[in-house]
């Protein structure tokens, strides 16, 4: 399922550029420099047209303020977004608004992300009447169609959120989120607050429409198991960067990167080989973004961490076909990284 | 020290124990006034707040009313002549000593005047008792005091009654909290907002009281105050409205206040006399009395106690006919006056106890006979303004009632203001009557009596005003103490005239 | 894993309920809701027609019948509830008063309401300078005394029932400011609002349809509470000698007055008073309420008590649930 | 950053209360001249004059505000017209009064609704709940000079278990507090109540209850802890209420505190002592605002100082 060949420079939807999200927590003045903490400091990857492209590591790794920055629901520190070919970083609130109706989000918890006081269809019609879709009558076709798509029955029309389930509420959220026919939906953590098996239908929900659509997905998980399932491509985060990218058998197959070895093998796996089997598991404590260490990030918790690691950081460089990988220990197969990719 | 927890128990069971039997010592008074004394400045007594606490306990004058009969009595003067019409010589009582210990004389005495006469301080007394005349004060020797006026001032003596007498160490050109003075009491601590202490001074010049420490407080509610009363918390509450006499501690007494109504007479309809004769039918005073009104007031006819010099008996008192006021009224309207102007009654919120009712009682009386009449309320500030000259032009016709007392038992406090066309109060400009008026003032023995009885009925005619009531005033009395309120209650409680069961 | 809601999609209601009256046999369902209601509705008839149906009775003095006790039975029915000290009926100037009493009471409710929220909403949401520059200002009102508002203002335009409305509802205006303001802080932060603003929402679209409707019901607890502390607020100045004044009459005037006679004829100031709590009780009772029924999530705890009256209601209004 | 927020607060505060002191100069002169007041009907108009002149109240306004601003920023409020004191001097007597009144009272108040809201809270429509709500909303709609000589009449006159009014011991106490409780615990209690309902139906409560955490703990570790920032808030509006003087209840008991002051100065038209009080009420307020505003901070993490 993975796309073998490269797909021309226009198919890329969203183009992301050493994006940095920095929350600040002291000014600098009398007392000294300024604090801040470093959420996503310096994020380069893009999206193509009806790609999924998976983003996962542990929490407060920062894939979620990710998310909201390349949805401008918070400002970037530094960096560069690109949405369909138009840069979006530094429009204004108002500038950003008709851009909108090209990302949409899909949040974690569909309860509270939908209004308690509206109905499913007002919920759902909503971005239609901010978009001026049509007149009364083809907006509500619109939503009528929008609830068959994501298998909703068109009676629950007006019901309001807390009478549905919890798949339902997803549901009703991707309706939403497909209403003006997006390029891009950023689902973050979509499926995390289902049970496992409405979480199995959500997800095959979202491959139908993206076969349907053409769209593509920013799947923002700590699941690995989810993100193996439905991405094509997967972006490993940690401490605010990407350590590693690949396409998803690649990276399963052979993960390149340390933290990605131990991710997957700290993860519990459905794979009944693997149980019994040693396993790595990650210790100690996620660092302060405040302040990273020096060095390669991850050397604190590194297993094969050595003096160099402390000193420079390592660059983000391929380390095979369309695998990137952020360690000193991948140098020895220096290849020089193809500009498409970056 | 090592119970705290019970020490505060204890203190607690002693302060409730202790909450009702507050005079533990039999010599000690408590009374609660209504509000708290702003200034005991000797030129400040004669506002009643400061009054009812000063006058006579910590202060004197050179004269005194007897509080029964009303006449003059010596005080710090032992003697007083008229030199001619306009000198006056007063003698100095001896041996008398102020609360600092120096003597008095009659530098002290001059200083005193002169303090008060001061234009550099806004004494209460001046204003009130010397507005107009020039006075001259000379120590003629160390025990006798001559004051030259510039017209003849016949009632001169009884001015000095309202004088304080200080040494001569308060600062002249400056008002102070207090001062020592030749009272039976002196100052002992005043807690702003909580007490004022008087001890006895045992340097008194008279006889020496049997109070020992009089403790003034105040509470704004007169239900509290009796309350106090019959809870013996305190001994004495001057002033309570009627409803909270109770028969065991509730004394009336005539408090010299009297009534009227204030009409304008410079503005339509109000200026046809006819219209006011109608005010005066419409009132049904007797109605009053017993309900809104206690049963103890009295009917007036003129704004002074009978006991006042020159009082009339030949003034009517109007009686309640509301069909001769309609008749009054539409005898009016034929002859064109707008009888249907409206006209403001303006009452001054918390004017006296019960005042509420007695507005509303006559706003509704006049708009029976047919008087389109309208009640407002306004603070004390905006009612003096509107009832002194200059007066709003354009206004409307309006009504005030007008409460005042005259203590001092002569009606030139009264009637030059109100009535001569040059009151700052006065809506009357007749010739005839000022020159009675004037008479009147600079007359002396029955000349005085009858220039003051011929003013009466001269007012009469002109029918300025309609004279209401001679005010009546409850006293709550403890069982501890034996005290007879009497016209002085309300300016001045001397605690000398209070004695211990 | 948090998902009980059992899944009720087959049950669901026909697409378009007659919701004004479902509302009303929600409101049949809980008797004290009702109750309280149906107390307002009589203060209302009576502030909107009291005055025309008495006809004065309620200013015809009668100093014989100073202070008459009330149930003292021969004096007819508008002494019933005893007479005040100018012997004037309670009963009738109780029925008067309500219209002043509430004209006052909800104006001022309403004005500093309105003025308050929209402030607060507006100072919650944008923060910054702006929200600073409104809560200093919250600050500001609030640390004016109001008794020397109301002696400014009343002094300078005359103590009529219009600047008393304005004074109280100046005094009123910063608690709602803050309360609107600590709601927002609140509602701003969950996720729906981010979720509008990801649909390309604008701001006013996000306040208008996702703040506000959710802010509400609070700031109508806390109007339905105010309701109470503006009649109490009006009488504190009638006691002072600033607010109402007579002929004017109000049930904080009434009590004002009628506390002189406390030892002695209680009924002066009871009843007014017993007026003011009944009213503030059923407002709060009400807004209670419909705190809940206009909250969809919690409007099935009415629901039960509902199907149960609208049997009741069914039989009383016969042609409208056909209709349904 | 605290130090940042709270110089900020205090710059802004100062600038509120200069505004503040400017604005009750201005309106308090508006209320009229106290030549009339002070000087009795019997006054002449020269004498008024002098009286005027003497005041400075001829002076145009411009020059009299000048005058009292310079004064201020030299620590001189002015003379009382009435007291002959410094205005001052005045308030600062009458405030711990006041300040010990509204403190003791609103934490009473406060502890009494933290108590029963809860309670009422737990099971809405319980017959606890409802005589609860009925007899707190009760508490809030009763007049308080009513109460304050209701209070008198029955405990001290009646019982005689207390004194009727004044200061003194702890006896004293009693019947000021009690009757200014009534009406602040009546209001906490019931916005306890409802901000508890609303807590205890929100998701998180519900979560924690999935998880089998224990009913007391969810009670006071989540609901209770959002109920006191709801609580805090009332509190606060209505200890700046009390701050700005009792007056109602100071002037029955005989309370001598910064209300009675207060509404006397403006009724004399006493200008110096109503300027000297609202300044100190005002500086007061301000700085339980800034107060509070930590105290929110403090229980809820979410809300930026900024």
């Amino acid at each position: 399922m993975t796309p073998e060949h490269l797909r021309p420079d226009s198919d890329v939807v969203l183009r992301v550029q050493d994006l940095q999200k920095h929350f600040p927590l002291r000014r600098a003045g009398r007392h000294g420099p300024g604090l801040s903490i470093k959420a996503v400091d310096g994020v380069t990857f893009d999206v193509r047209r009806g790609e999924t492209i998976g983003v996962v590591g542990e929490s407060g790794c920062g894939k979620s303020t990710l998310g909201r920055a390349v949805m401008r629901l918070v400002e970037p520190t530094g960096g560069r977004i690109e949405l369909m070919g138009k840069d979006i970083t530094a429009l204004s609130r108002r500038e950003m608004r008709p851009m909108r109706r090209h990302v949409q989000m899909v949040f974690q918890d569909p309860l509270s992300s939908l209004n308690p006081r509206m109905t499913a269809r007002q919920i759902v019609e909503e971005p239609l009447h901010i978009f001026r879709w049509g007149d009364r009558a083809s907006i509500e076709k619109r939503s009528a169609m929008l609830f068959d798509h994501v298998g909703l029955p068109r009676a629950s029309l007006s019901k309001h959120a807390h009478e549905f389930s919890g798949g339902q509420r997803q549901r009703i959220a991707i309706a939403r989120a497909l209403a003006l026919n997006p390029s891009v939906v950023v689902c973050d953590e979509a499926v995390s607050a289902l049970d496992v098996s409405i979480q199995a239908q959500v997800l095959n929900l979202l491959q139908d429409l993206q076969k349907e659509l053409n769209l593509a997905y920013i799947f923002i998980t700590h699941d690995l198991s989810v993100v193996e399932y439905i991405s094509h491509r997967i972006a490993v985060m940690y401490l605010g960067r990407i350590v590693e990218l690949a396409d998803t058998r690649a990276l399963f197959d052979q993960p390149m990167h340390p933290y990605t070895q131990a991710l997957m093998s700290s993860a519990p796996s459905r794979d009944p080989r693997v149980l019994g089997a040693e396993r790595e598991v990650l210790a100690g404590e996620v660092p302060s973004p405040i302040s990273p260490p020096s060095g390669c990030r991850f050397r604190t918790r590194c297993t094969k961490a050595h003096d160099r690691c402390a000193v420079t950081s390592p660059a983000f460089r391929s380390v095979g076909s369309g695998h990137m990988a952020a360690c000193h220990l991948n140098e020895a197969g220096d290849a020089p990284i193809p500009d498409e990719v970056v | 020290m090592r119970q705290p927890g019970t020490k505060v128990l204890a203190g607690v069971a002693v302060t409730l124990a202790l909450a009702g039997t507050v005079n533990a010592q039999e010599t000690d008074v408590t009374i609660v006034l209504a509000s708290e004394p702003v200034s005991l400045d000797p030129c400040m007594t004669a506002a009643n707040d400061n009054g009812r606490v000063a006058l006579g306990n910590i202060f004197n004058g050179l004269t005194a009313r007897n509080p029964e009969t009303g006449a003059l009595e010596p005080a710090l003067a032992s003697s007083w002549t008229q030199l001619d019409g306009n000198k006056w010589e007063f003698d100095l009582r001896d041996g008398v000593t102020f609360h600092d210990g120096s003597p008095l004389d009659a530098e002290a005495v001059k200083y005193s005047i002169e303090r008060t006469l001061n234009e550099n301080l806004t004494c209460e007394t001046r204003t009130k008792f010397f507005a107009g005349g020039e006075y001259a004060v000379e120590a003629a020797d160390a025990d006798t005091i001559v004051i030259t006026t510039d017209a003849t001032d016949p009632i001169l003596p009884l001015k000095m009654a309202n004088v304080m007498i200080h040494p001569t160490s308060v600062p002249f050109d400056e008002l102070q909290r207090t001062a020592p003075g030749t009272g039976p009491y002196v100052l002992d601590d005043w807690a702003a907002g909580q007490r004022v202490l008087l001890t006895r001074y045992d340097g008194y010049w008279g006889e020496t009281p049997e109070v020992a420490t009089g403790k003034f407080i105040w509470r704004s509610e007169s239900s509290v105050r009796a309350a106090m009363v019959t809870q013996g918390e305190a001994d004495l509450a001057p002033s309570i409205a009627v409803q909270d006499v109770t028969e065991e501690y509730g004394v009336a007494y005539p408090n010299a206040e009297s009534t009227r109504l204030n009409l304008d007479m410079l503005t339509p309809p109000l200026d046809d006399r006819r219209i006011r004769e109608a005010i005066a039918l419409a009132i049904d005073r007797d109605a009053m009395l017993g309900t809104v009104m206690s049963s103890g007031a009295e009917k007036a006819t003129q704004l002074y106690h009978p006991t006042t010099i020159g009082w009339s008996d030949e003034v009517t008192m109007w009686e309640y006919d509301p069909e001769r006021a309609r008749a009054l009224l539409d005898e009016a309207k034929a002859d064109g006056v707008p009888i249907d102007a409206p006209i403001q009654f303006i009452g001054r919120i918390g004017h006296f106890p019960g005042a509420k009712d007695f507005h509303e009682v006559i706003a509704i009386m006049l708009s029976d006979v047919g008087l389109n009449v309208e009640l407002e309320w306004v603070e004390a500030a905006v009612k003096n303004r509107l009832q002194v000259k200059p007066f709003e032009e354009g206004r409307r016709a309006q009504i005030f009632v007008d409460q005042h007392d005259n203590t001092s038992g002569d009606p030139v406090f009264t009637l030059p203001s109100r009535y001569g066309s040059e009151g700052a109060q006065s809506k009357v400009a007749d010739p005839e009557l000022d020159q009675l008026l004037k008479e009147a003032a600079g007359a002396t023995g029955e000349a005085r009596v009858d220039a003051w009885k011929a003013a009466a009925a001269k007012i009469e005619e002109i029918l300025p005003d309609t004279m209401l009531f001679h005010m009546v005033g409850y006293a709550a009395i403890g069982d501890g103490i034996e005290y007879t309120p009497t016209m002085f209650t309300n300016s001045s409680v001397q605690l000398a005239d209070i004695s211990l069961k | 894993m948090t998902d009980k809601t059992p899944d009720t999609t087959a049950s669901a209601p026909a697409s378009n309920p007659r919701r004004r009256y479902a509302l009303l046999t929600m409101l049949a369902g809980d008797r004290f809701a009702s109750a309280a209601a149906c107390f307002l509705l009589l203060l209302l008839f009576f502030a909107i027609f009291g005055p025309a149906l008495i006809g004065g009775a309620e200013v015809r003095m009668n100093l014989g019948m100073r202070n008459a006790p009330p149930f003292s039975g021969e004096n007819g029915l508008p002494y019933l509830l005893g007479a005040d000290s100018l012997g004037r009926p309670i009963l009738p100037r109780l029925m008067v008063a309500a219209r002043t009493t509430l004209g006052i009471s909800i104006g001022v409710v309403f004005l500093a309401m309105c003025v308050g929220s929209a402030l607060g909403i507006v100072a919650g949401y944008y923060g910054g300078r702006l929200g600073g520059a409104i809560m200093r200002g919250a600050d500001l009102v609030m640390s004016f005394p109001s008794l020397l508002l109301a002696v400014i203002v009343l002094y300078v335009l005359e103590p009529f029932v219009f600047n008393v409305v304005i004074v109280l509802a100046i005094t009123r205006i910063p608690v709602f400011i803050r309360v609107a303001r600590a709601e927002v802080l609140e509602v701003k932060q969950r996720l729906f609002v981010e979720a509008a603003r990801s649909i390309g929402a604008g701001d006013w679209r996000i306040l208008r349809l996702h703040i506000t409707p959710v802010v509400l019901p609070t700031l109508f607890t806390v109007a339905s509470l105010d309701l109470a502390n503006v009649m109490l607020a009006e009488s504190s100045l009638s006691f002072l000698g600033i607010g109402v004044q007579p002929p004017g009459v109000t049930w904080g005037l009434m009590v004002a007055d009628g506390r002189n006679f406390l030892t002695t004829a209680w009924w002066l100031s009871f009843w007014p008073g017993l007026a003011i709590l009944l009213t503030a009780l059923s407002a709060n009772l009400l807004s209670n309420w419909m705190r809940i029924a206009m909250d969809p999530k919690l409007r099935w705890r009415l629901e039960p008590e509902a199907t149960r009256s609208s049997a009741i209601l069914r039989r009383l209004f016969p042609a409208r649930s056909q209709a349904r | 950053m605290l130090a940042e927020f709270l110089f900020r607060r205090v710059f802004y505060s100062c600038i509120a209360l200069l505004g503040l002191v400017v604005a009750v100069f201005l309106l308090a002169r508006l209320t009229g001249d106290p030549s009339v007041l002070y000087l009795p009907d019997t006054a002449t108009a020269v004498m008024r004059e002098q009286f005027r002149e003497a005041h400075g109240y001829n002076d145009p306004i411009v020059v009299q505000l000048g005058r009292y601003v310079w004064n201020a920023l030299h620590l001189d409020f002015g003379m009382s017209l009435r007291q002959n004191v410094p205005a001052m001097d005045a308030v600062l007597q009458a405030f711990p009064w006041t300040l010990r009144l509204a403190g003791v009272t609103v934490l009473l108040a406060m502890i009494v609704a933290m108590t029963i809201g809860p309670l009422a809270a737990y099971r809405p429509g319980s017959i606890f709940d409802r005589i609860a709500s009925v007899l707190s909303l009760a508490a809030a709609s009763t007049p308080d000079f009513w109460l304050a000589i209701l209070g008198i009449l029955v405990f001290a006159v009646h019982l005689g278990v207390l004194p009727t009014s004044g200061t003194g011991g702890f006896a004293y106490w009693i019947l000021p507090i009690g009757v200014l409780m009534f009406k602040i615990t009546g209001t906490t209690t019931q916005v306890v109540r409802g901000s508890m309902i609303s807590s205890l139906a929100s998701p998180y409560v519900k979560a924690a209850r999935a998880k089998g955490m224990p009913e007391n703990r969810i009670i006071f570790l989540h609901a209770l802890r959002n109920s006191v920032i709801s609580a805090v808030t009332v509190a606060g509006d209505q200890t700046r209420g009390l701050i700005n003087g009792a007056v109602i209840v100071e002037s029955v008991f005989g309370w001598p505190g910064v209300g009675k002051l207060m509404i006397d100065a403006i009724t004399q038209r006493d200008f110096a002592v109503v300027q000297a009080a609202v300044l100190v009420t005002a500086a007061c307020i301000f700085l339980l605002n800034i107060i509070l505003d930590l105290i929110y901070a403090a229980l809820d993490p979410r809300i930026d100082l900024h």
